[in-house]
């Protein structure tokens, strides 16, 4: 195997139960995300566009959608003889059969795959955040200062620092404290869940926390504090530009509407940084005689006959004449029939929204047994992907709608092929 | 799925000229529905019949179509045996004097293993696979096969029009004749055998030849026997700038949009990467098939819009196609126009053609 | 996704412990073989030349090598936008986290993989048999005959039976019966593991073997006999040709001699169906000034200053002055030192042999700590990978020598990076 | 790794001809060292550089170019962005008369982004990164560098002396010299900025040039700012038969191979998928570089073998390069010998040249 001297994984992660029905059958990763994309498409493309051509894609769960998204990686130019892009799921050897038992694990449990390449750096990314990251700057500032391991960090509102991982540097930009989550800290620095290691001592640190059985084998939780308790050189490299956790409802659809309220924020039009991404072959969007478009993002094979106001819509969408669709996103394959009324709505792939339904927190008198307010904040609901919703249906905001309620199952059909 | 039968494209036609249009590229090359080249369909239709090696000949103009086929990935001909091959001549016959032209698409027929041929002119765009032709072509007893269909009158110059006997076999050729004998007009594809396809040039280089065309071909009805295949469904033929015009504004049918575009037999392009397309607040955009990376402010109406278009605020767009990164400016008023790659339309500015003769701005204009 | 007619599964299977420590580290079907290749280039090249574009490769044992070996499936041509070849490990589900219970459990848990092609027909077939085959005329025939499942059968001499899935048929070639390696049968065409099914047929079959608790999974133990039983439609396809399982020492050491012995029966120079492979990028083989190779297969990269006679060497392999190779296999990047002995021994990737070590049967006093008559048959030895064997060494015959016995380790060194 | 520098290959040279071998086939695509062409070399130091943006411009006989390097795979070059380019003209510019052959060198280079260009002649073997002189232009102070070493005029003509002043500048270059001013020999390649070479190009247009070489351009010594750096590696020229002769037997010297080929630094090349060669019962192969596909029964000393080369019972191969696809029957005697491909050599055949005069057999020969 050629040698690679930055090998990328991307950690994809488990079930992603904040995202609920939109992670049934996809993995986070996957998950279709502002119009022309899914969430992947970021850091896959953040490593072509930085020369990285060896990347591991770490998933236990449902890697199926995901292996057939990334298939041989010519979408990301990643189709490499020397390299590419590969899933990576958990195995049987001659001693052992585990699932993944935390992120550094997971790493662990690839050590070979990462020295086939003989790499002399390893990027740990995350697959569920939105940003635009040039890595070689990274490790170009990682190499300069000697470290044995560099984590991005951005500046992050003081009142929000408890929702994340928060650095203490000192006046070298040397880490000298990780705390998770604080509720209080005099450090408003924030991991982006981007990690640069020499490899040799990732690797060695792998190996030590794996024979601590009391470890739970993360990187936030044990990996990054051990380095540090060793006295190892652990950096902080400052980041600034958009990037967005969206591993929540609230946080997904922000993100997406941000497109439309921030355009300038993620250029998606920046030729230099293009963002890669595998779509079907379908011809351009129509737009019919009576639609009404209002801050709207479309993209190939969508077909729209009605009324979209601030919203989001993957490829081959059809919103039939008569229906409004507002502050929505709509994944691909999703079908609005007449006068349907969807407002706050994230519908997934493939679902069929009959004629006359009404989704929305403004809803009268709608069903709310599939009401989730833990899951489903700030009134948006979910729609699962291949589901029927019966025409005339009416469904209160903060819904979260599958197939497998049977309280309320003349309304909403199934329509996947078994199971 | 064809397993023994290859292709052959002309991206040229020596009788066809889209003036500015087709001055910076190959006729196959054209761009057409918001995010093809011609092109796209007679390739996709090769693929989609199951062909795996296709040539593509080119006259001159070729390098937009080199870049636009390149390793040939997006038709998933990108393979160690057999895939796409550009063919040489690259350059215009005329301008070298040399007799030896033809003998790269000797060489590629003499070289290949198949059987059979399916050679196709580029300006044609339907969705068709050529399956149940070849299968024809094999049950039947005849030395060619040649697709026609009853519409071809309707795209003017050139038709050719095919004269055939009640056994369904050409009996005559005619180019825009007057009088039409036939209401068959021939729609630019053949099968033939490799064998007699290659003997066929092998001819034409010995006796000096330096060009191929289909009608060439068709006229040796007397010495080989060329039946004639009739084709029912949609197509539309790219035969002059109105032509042009005039198929791309039949996409916004949705008959003929759904008789273009089904997902069991896609037409592949070139993948571009550009960021999906926007509506902004006030824009009013109806009856347009647009495409990714386009931003539109303004109002847009009954027009094809190609990629990352720019409509600013209170400009008008009208029975128009505009290609891809064009720039509209505020209070532009544009109808019955094609606008080439490139161009910019200055504030205020006013541009009116008329369905048959639509004003042409040629690549890079600024206006 | 875009739909394929056929798909084709491999079934690249489980530890293969018949095949001793030649798995240790690697998946039988990448274990090398015929000097140029490994096992499972035969079904990966017998796909694309029949023009098979989507192709599954199931495994849960140690898929980093093969995942590796595959990459984008380039070398096969398999690197397609609408298929390609897709390495398939058991992964989690919402409801579910298994380990692949049996073959048709394998097959079971990737329905929605095949599903996303919308096949008609799907070929099951078998990583660790070596054989030509162009699998599109057994599609045809199996369209023509109508069946609901084809299989290939071959002709085995009648001894042989009791080591084959035997099949008995009517005049119609129906298969009537399935003897799974019976004592004594009328009938003496066995199964060669290359399964055709109507996708239809195998799903339904596949869905209720999942469903019967008593079923261990398997095809030719469970979803064959219940076609049978329910009067499906299941033909033999009559197959005459090359064809041989390498599950066993001994028989992957004969099937590696047929090359030399017997050339013209699986021809690998035959241009209309070739066999593909992987190779690294390494120069022609360069032979030395005191060589002397007598029936010998090498290949690039091969470095040969001694003498071999009967062997099948795989690339990079250097075998030094004075040495002497007879009737072996040496796999990639082996090192054979100076006057070193080695007689039927299979040695596997990147192993060192010391000057002066002897291996072999005739050997007089050698160390009989590894002897392994159950596995290594016929005198053969084994030899693991990425070892290396101390000079002067001498071993008996019908060794397995790995670098975990401590009781003799002074002579075998494991030179393995970690573990 | 070189991630803002871009490569050029110019395939042909118009001082070497290497007689029967060169006529089917560009300079850059002679076979060289049993599985290889030379412009393996060339293209795999580039990549192994980090260069993923590479033309590559033939005058004539591009048919085996086009063939050997395909869609670029081979060198991991078929990419969307960037990757492999074939440039034309692919004519030879004389028999054209045309003033605008440059004009796609041209866009080559303005339509790239990279800063740094390095340009190579294909004719010279060796592995090398050139990531070093890379560096050194992007720190020196010059307009171009240019690489040599110190033995050039072991291959015979044509040998490009530079002469330097004391800070490496070029002075003076001499063709062929009979008095040679310096033991400096240019080695084909030279390091420039994409801005000075596309300037060059486009100056070049402007006077009606029609051709472009590294020769023409180290002679603007006067003009431009010409250093000069070392190459102390390994190296061969093909500048002749004899010296393509002579380059392929240095192969044989296992510390010429070492310097080739190394694990870190590939060679890569077309990947043919033959068989494992074969050593048969009777064989008597000593000091030789041999490839699959070969099935030797006969004896073979001090010689290359290409791909599928058969020698057959009693045939004796003795400092030879045998070309792919070639069959040497029973009893024939070769030495001193260069066989292009396909050839077959009849039973008891004698064929001798001499180390200096290797006796050329045409492609294809039956002898």
């Amino acid at each position: 195997m050629n040698r690679q001297r930055v090998v990328a994984m991307i950690l994809a992660g488990g079930q992603g139960s904040r995202l609920g029905v939109l992670t049934a059958s996809v993995a986070k990763p996957a998950v279709p995300f502002g119009s022309r994309y899914r969430i992947i498409d970021f850091p896959l493309s953040n490593c072509t566009n930085s020369g990285i051509e060896a990347v591991g894609v770490l998933t236990q769960y449902q890697p199926l959608e995901l292996n057939a998204y990334i298939g041989n990686g010519h979408s990301w130019d990643l189709d490499r003889n020397s390299g590419g892009a590969f899933i990576l799921p958990p195995y049987q050897s001659s001693g052992r059969s585990d699932w993944y038992k935390g992120t550094a694990n997971a790493i662990y449990q690839n050590i070979p795959f990462i020295d086939g390449y003989r790499p002399e750096i390893v990027l740990i990314l995350s697959g569920d955040h939105i940003y635009k990251m040039n890595y070689e700057k990274m490790v170009r500032y990682h190499e300069e200062k000697m470290a044995d391991a560099t984590i991005a960090v951005l500046e992050v509102p003081w009142e929000e620092i408890s929702r994340f991982g928060i650095m203490k540097t000192n006046d070298r930009a040397e880490i000298t404290e990780f705390l998770e989550k604080p509720a209080t800290a005099d450090s408003n620095l924030a991991s982006m869940g981007v990690y640069c290691f020499n490899w040799k001592a990732l690797r060695t640190a792998l190996m030590e926390d794996e024979s601590n059985p009391k470890s739970s084998n993360d990187f936030g939780k044990n990996i990054i504090p051990a380095m540090l308790e060793n006295k190892q050189r652990v950096m902080a490299y400052r980041f600034s530009g958009y990037w967005k956790d969206v591993g929540t409802v609230s946080s997904l659809w922000e993100a997406n509407m941000d497109l439309l309220d921030y355009p300038d924020q993620i250029d998606l039009h920046d030729a230099s940084w293009r963002i890669y991404s595998r779509n079907p072959i379908r011809p351009s969007h129509y737009i019919g005689q009576k639609a009404v478009l209002d801050r709207v993002a479309l993209t190939d094979g969508d077909e729209i006959y009605g009324t979209v106001r601030h919203s989001v819509l993957s490829h081959s969408v059809i919103v039939e004449e008569g229906a409004v669709v507002t502050d929505s996103i709509l994944m691909p394959g999703v079908h609005v029939g007449k006068n349907a009324k969807l407002d706050r709505c994230i519908v997934s792939i493939n679902t069929k929204i009959g004629a006359n339904v009404e989704i929305g927190p403004e809803v009268k008198d709608g069903i709310k047994d599939y009401v989730n307010k833990r899951l489903c904040t700030n009134g948006i609901s979910l729609v699962a992907d291949e589901l029927e919703i019966r025409p005339g249906a009416k469904f209160a905001g903060s819904s979260m709608i599958t197939g497998q309620k049977s309280d309320a199952s003349e309304n909403v059909v199934s329509v996947r092929s078994d199971d | 799925m064809l397993s023994k039968t290859m292709g052959l494209i002309l991206a040229d036609h020596h009788r066809i000229h889209l003036s500015e249009l087709n001055q910076p590229r190959a006729l196959a090359a054209m761009p057409f529905g918001g995010r093809y080249r011609i092109i796209d369909f007679t390739l996709s239709n090769m693929v989609n019949s199951g062909i795996k090696q296709v040539g593509v000949i080119a006259l001159s103009a070729y390098k937009s179509l080199m870049d636009h086929l390149g390793t040939g990935a997006s038709w998933d001909l990108d393979r160690m045996q057999q895939g796409l091959y550009l063919l040489p001549p690259y350059i215009n016959a005329a301008s070298i004097g040399d007799d030896s032209d033809l003998t790269g698409l000797l060489d590629f027929f003499s070289g290949s293993t198949q059987q059979t041929v399916v050679i196709c002119d580029a300006n044609i765009v339907m969705n068709y696979t050529f399956e149940e032709m070849v299968r024809q072509f094999n049950e039947g007893n005849q030395d060619i096969l040649a697709l026609y269909n009853r519409d071809g009158n309707q795209f003017g110059s050139p038709v050719i029009s095919l004269d055939l006997d009640r056994r369904g076999f050409v009996r005559d050729v005619m180019i825009d004749a007057l009088e039409i004998p036939s209401q068959r007009s021939f729609l630019g594809a053949i099968v033939v055998s490799r064998d007699l396809i290659t003997s066929i040039i092998a001819e034409a280089i010995a006796r000096g030849q330096t060009d191929f065309s289909l009608e060439r071909i068709l006229k040796m009805y007397t010495q080989y026997r060329i039946r004639g295949y009739e084709y029912k469904g949609k197509s539309l033929r790219i035969n002059s700038v109105a032509g042009y015009f005039n198929a791309s504004m039949r996409l916004l049918d949705s008959e003929f949009r759904q008789a273009l575009f089904n997902e069991d037999t896609p037409i592949y392009t070139k993948v571009k990467n550009a960021a999906p397309a926007v509506y902004e607040h006030g824009s009013g955009v109806t009856n347009a098939l647009c495409s990714d990376g386009c931003r539109i402010y303004g109002d847009v109406r009954n027009s094809i819009l190609f990629r990352n278009v720019m409509v600013a605020k209170h400009a008008t767009v009208e029975n128009c196609v505009i290609f891809q990164d064009v720039q509209i400016s505020e209070g532009a008023h544009l109808s019955n126009v094609i606008l080439d790659k490139d161009c910019v339309v200055r504030m205020g500015v006013k541009l009116q053609g008329h369905p048959d003769y639509p004003v042409v701005i040629r690549k890079g204009a600024i206006v």
